[in-house]
């Protein structure tokens, strides 16, 4: 199969989606000519034109609230946000606005809406470029989140993201763009709420997400060759979660570990092993361990923010300990 | 800046008969309305509070009465007279006010949300200034999509502090998007004076983003009508934005509960606007001066109007809550039950 | 002891902190001669004046920036946000700015300020005025969260709040305003990280934030007549949370149920139960059970608005299911 | 608005000289010290990207010139002029850009977040429009606690479509604050023209709240200067806040990274600005010419410039990394280790 990368897998999606659906348009800072800073939307503006692929002010909470009320009168936003850490900026019409009309409305009204956006550290950008801000989209109801961990798992997700009815919270890794993986010519859509075994094991569940997933898949070889069979399950989208596959798998191998690039403290590594623990407990042999960003802003200087992140070696640690039955912590 | 002074007894026009005696007819809707839900409250009857508009109607009916069903509005926190304005019946409204199933939002959003999606209302919000991008966006639809319908955005004096509001100004200006900012200056923000939160001149800040800006009195009814259906009319003909600061006032406090008010504005002030200014009385004095309605016919009509709230109270009252079931459902388009296993 | 109400209790401590400190201030939507929609205020505008208790324009964006500049040079704001469903307006200052500021400038500079906001819902207001969004700042590094849960608690934690050097987030829950507690005339501070254990027991560990540790509360007491003996623990700040005095609980009690009124996914009850499972996994005899708000948008009618939230009833009868051993999920 | 035409060539004022050489000093080494970091980027020895101020120096040179250590800035991210400009050493910059224990913020900042508390840089900000409450807050700070200190707020052009400014100048022009909003329109934002992304008039946005605005010639050190210092003198006397528009423009790409740019900016424009308008050029021939100093003095001063930033680059170079426990240093005032047990 031919293999392209993420960047060109998010722009496939965008232009196929695009010429589908003529209600399908694009909102942003620097999307048109410049194609994004990251340049994943290079060429869109040459075929669809400035009145689909619209360059904003960098206006955050305004471009995103018309997105909220283009949506709501029949048309399909896809707003990009450059960084994920501008997040912050558009939480309110994002979650107060968006993820509450459809409930609010009775059902009446539906927000059709795309929120583009990244996450990921190590590209020393510090503190205010490089959040992984998945858990606090998560934590809203009518919201749903999905987290491509290739250019595979980007493209179907994003034609299944425009095609949903409900707001949906993307988010690409901002250091995979120029990863490639294979990508099938002919379309193919990924549902939501679907997880993806990406390797088989028998000892331990690495549940990974987005960026995760490579270390994850890392740390898997890595213990193969000390004889632990690691399961990697990929979940693609944490709302909704695909609880039943990550269940079967951690009551097949009895450990797991969560590795999620957000901070770890009140994030997704927490929500997901909690629901191992709730309805797997009497299968663990050892407590569901999680590997988020350590709880610190993202400093600049790069002999700190490599210390920030999991890695493939200290995932592959805490899964030789776990097996070793090393994690019974003291008082 | 263009202000809009009223002329202060324009002649009828006889062919408009029918739309003079529809925006009086709407704004006593309002009013009559209000005084059931403020029943309501005052007897316990009602979850919760509510923002009263009485005072405002010839905002909303002004406006509204230029409007289609096509085009839509966003509304604010003190929606009903928006609601009303823009074609909703008695019934859904009271149902969504006391939380039942029939209502508007299946009661899920009650006074602060509703909206009514069949005559292009896209809602109240809770959020001050929180519809601005949604109308915007809205307008931004109509152009992209090659429509002509117009929309309407209603907030307050207090909503323009919000610099949402300028965001989206900016943006509608530069492309040209049919969309009308209704800047209801009722002169307060809850318990503060407008003087005290807005500095410079509410106009010449939309005229800044290169918006043409008007001013109007807000209790005139006919000037505010007039207004709207010539910036309407341009609107759809992709000659806006544009931007109305309304001069009007409401006679309650900011919520129902807001009874002692005396340490931010004075009881005279509050009769001099009730008295000498009120929408409803200048309609209905001029109706009945121009021929267009004797005072007999207007009284049947407000008897009328209010036999029909009273009905829809009882009607509300009597109906039923939604099913527990309800409750989460409408969480995603997709998913009937969002909490239940599989979701 | 005397007893006053949650709303006096806030207002005397900033009275005290207002007189000990002049750099401390209230900046904040009618918080001046309205004292607040809710009267906490009441009465400081005539003892300070209107230099230190500012009525804002509704800016909420706005004034918070401005106190992360005035906390940045010397002052000590008390943001004042009405409801803390508008967090989501501030978030980019709060997140962005005020939790870094400190790690981004190396510890050079400070951003000494309390942000007092409120959480809670069954007051029949809707989806954007019932939320409580504690998860969200809890998930930011840099952010110290306190959740008081009586009239002793929120002055205690607020005073403390206002010294504290860091930025401070403090929710107090709406609807207890007016419930009296016997609160000293005397000065005191509450410390941060410092659990309270609110009733004893054996069985069961009941951790429960805010609002809900009256609901614990009352679950205990119809525990206790059903010959459960449950122990209460209040964790008062979430950041820093006391894990040590949970942990203690729990490894005497071997089952717990963590109860947090902000939505149950993603949330402060994940966190909880996260670390209880890491830490005290062998010690438990049943999985840690989780009670947040219901995923759904706060919904208007009271019918169905009073589904959303844990109550005694249901508190109790999970725990009596956990303590039959009645939990262990099928497959 | 009061547009500032500076008389094309002023005559000195001797008693000024020591000033006018120590504008065009940090002029230079502003120039210089981007001259290096970008060496540093081209051959892969800084980490990041970084966004360079070259072209832009008269006006955070005017500007804080006319300012004290006392009196503060907020900065943006493209912040080495505005730190230079306020006394910082380039050792200290060096080391943070390229992320060493002794940079200014240990490293921890970087380019995008450099801040030195010493000479009141309350630092850059890498959320475009993220400083403007922080500036308006230390303003308020002063009033409240009767300091007369003076805060300048820079940002862009394209900042200026975030609707925090129009919050923020709101309150200052309510409460008189001592701030000074110094917008630098270099006539883009990323890659998009300044005309595309802001309607009306800038100026006119800062007046609609009632703030006296002035636009003026950002490459001409003399003209920001002269009206700097009235401007710092007015609001330390309560008669702020004030807004400036600065004619100015980028030498470099957005980034050190943006190289190719042909698609939306030519080379021909880029040209004309190095060679017409550079304000160092400028700033040299008047001194030359108004003899306050001769060709050889400034050609020492360049290159005891050069040689400072050489020796200050080698020293960053050779200058250890924080050591790896400070990771979790500094998260909390209070805690000294945040991630270790019982934190
Ligand atoms: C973002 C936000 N901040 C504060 C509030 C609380 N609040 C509700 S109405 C109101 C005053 C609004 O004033 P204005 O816009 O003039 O509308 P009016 O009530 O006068 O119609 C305030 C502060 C809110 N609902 N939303
Ligand atoms: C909130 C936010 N949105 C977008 C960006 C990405 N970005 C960085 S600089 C920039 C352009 C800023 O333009 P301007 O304010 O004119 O400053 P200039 O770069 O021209 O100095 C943008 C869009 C950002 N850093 N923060
Ligand atoms: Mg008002
Ligand atoms: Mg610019």
């Amino acid at each position: 199969m031919r293999e392209i990368t993420l960047s060109q897998a998010v722009n496939e999606a965008l232009a196929e989606e695009m010429r589908r659906d003529p209600s399908v348009f694009i909102l942003g800072e620097d999307v048109a000519e410049a194609g994004t800073p990251f340049k994943v939307l290079s060429g869109l503006v040459q075929e669809f034109g400035k009145d689909r692929v619209i360059d904003t002010p960098i206006s955050e909470p305004g471009f995103m609230g018309l997105a909220v009320g283009a949506a709501m009168t029949g048309a399909r936003p896809v707003v990009d946000i450059m960084f994920g850490d501008f997040l912050f900026l558009i939480m309110d019409q994002l979650c107060n606005q968006a993820a509450k009309t459809h409930y609010m409305s009775g059902g009446k009204l539906n927000v059709p809406l795309v929120v583009r956006t990244n996450l990921g550290a190590t590209r020393r950008s510090a503190a205010q470029h490089s959040q992984s801000l998945q858990a606090l989209v998560a934590h809203i109801p009518g919201l749903k989140v999905a987290l491509p961990s290739s250019a595979y798992e980007a493209k179907g997700l994003l034609k299944t993201a425009i095609r949903d009815n409900n707001p949906v919270v993307i988010f690409e890794d901002k250091l995979m763009y120029q990863d490639k993986a294979p990508v099938p010519e002919e379309e193919y859509l990924i549902p939501f709420g679907q997880a993806n075994i990406k390797r088989e094991g028998r000892d331990i569940t690495l549940i990974a997400t987005s960026s995760m997933v490579q270390v994850a898949m890392k740390a898997a070889e890595a213990l193969a060759s000390s004889g632990i069979s690691a399961e990697v399950i990929d979940p693609r989208t944490i709302v909704p979660l695909d609880e039943a596959t990550l269940l079967a798998s951690v009551k097949k191998t009895s450990r797991a570990i969560v590795i999620d690039e957000g901070h770890q403290s009140y994030g997704v590594t927490a929500e997901i092993a909690s629901r191992l623990n709730e309805k797997a407990f009497y299968y663990l042999d050892a407590p569901v361990l999680r590997m988020g960003a350590m709880d610190v802003p993202v400093p600049f200087s790069p002999v700190l923010e490599d210390l920030t992140v999991p890695t493939p070696d200290r995932v592959a640690e805490a899964a030789r300990r776990l097996c070793a039955g090393e994690m019974i912590h003291a008082a | 800046m263009t202000s809009m002074k009223a002329t202060p007894e324009p002649q009828a026009d006889r062919s408009n008969a029918e739309r003079y005696l529809r925006m009086y007819r709407q704004m006593v809707r309002i009013r009559t309305f209000e005084e059931q839900a403020n029943q309501l409250y005052l007897t316990a009857r009602m979850p919760g509070l509510t923002h009263m508009y009485s005072g405002e109607e010839a905002v909303a009916v002004g406006i509204c009465e230029a409007l289609t069903d096509t085009d839509r509005i966003t509304s604010t926190h003190r929606g009903h007279g928006h609601c009303v304005a823009k074609g909703a019946e008695f019934r859904s409204m009271f149902c969504e006010l006391l939380g039942k199933a029939e209502g508007y939002c299946r009661g899920k959003g009650g006074s602060m949300h509703i909206a009514d999606q069949s005559h292009g209302n896209l809602g109240a919000n809770a959020i001050v200034g929180g519809s601005m991008g949604i109308a915007t966006g809205s307008a931004l639809r109509a152009k992209l999509f090659g429509q002509d319908d117009v929309t309407v955005c209603f907030f307050g004096d207090g909503a323009t502090a919000q610099g949402l509001l300028y965001e989206v100004m900016n943006m509608a200006a530069l492309w040209k998007l049919p969309v009308i900012y209704a800047c209801e200056n009722n002169g307060y923000s809850e318990y503060t004076k407008t003087a005290e939160i807005a500095a410079g001149s509410l106009t010449a800040r939309a005229e800044a983003f290169g918006i043409e800006a008007f001013r109007v009195d807000g209790q005139d009814v006919l000037a505010v009508n007039e207004l709207a259906e010539r910036l309407v009319a341009r609107a759809r003909r992709g000659e806006g934005p544009f931007f109305i600061e309304l001069e009007t006032y409401r006679y309650h406090g900011h919520h129902v509960g807001d009874i002692n008010r005396d340490y931010y504005r004075s009881k005279e002030e509050e009769t001099l606007w009730k008295t000498e200014r009120d929408p409803i009385i200048r309609m209905r004095a001029w109706l009945v001066e121009q021929g267009i309605a004797a005072e007999a016919e207007i009284e049947a009509m407000n008897a009328q109007i209010r036999k029909d709230a009273e009905d829809a109270v009882a009607y509300a009252e009597a109906a039923p809550y939604p099913d527990p079931s309800e409750v989460d459902m409408h969480v995603f388009t997709d998913v009937l039950h969002a909490t239940r296993i599989g979701a």
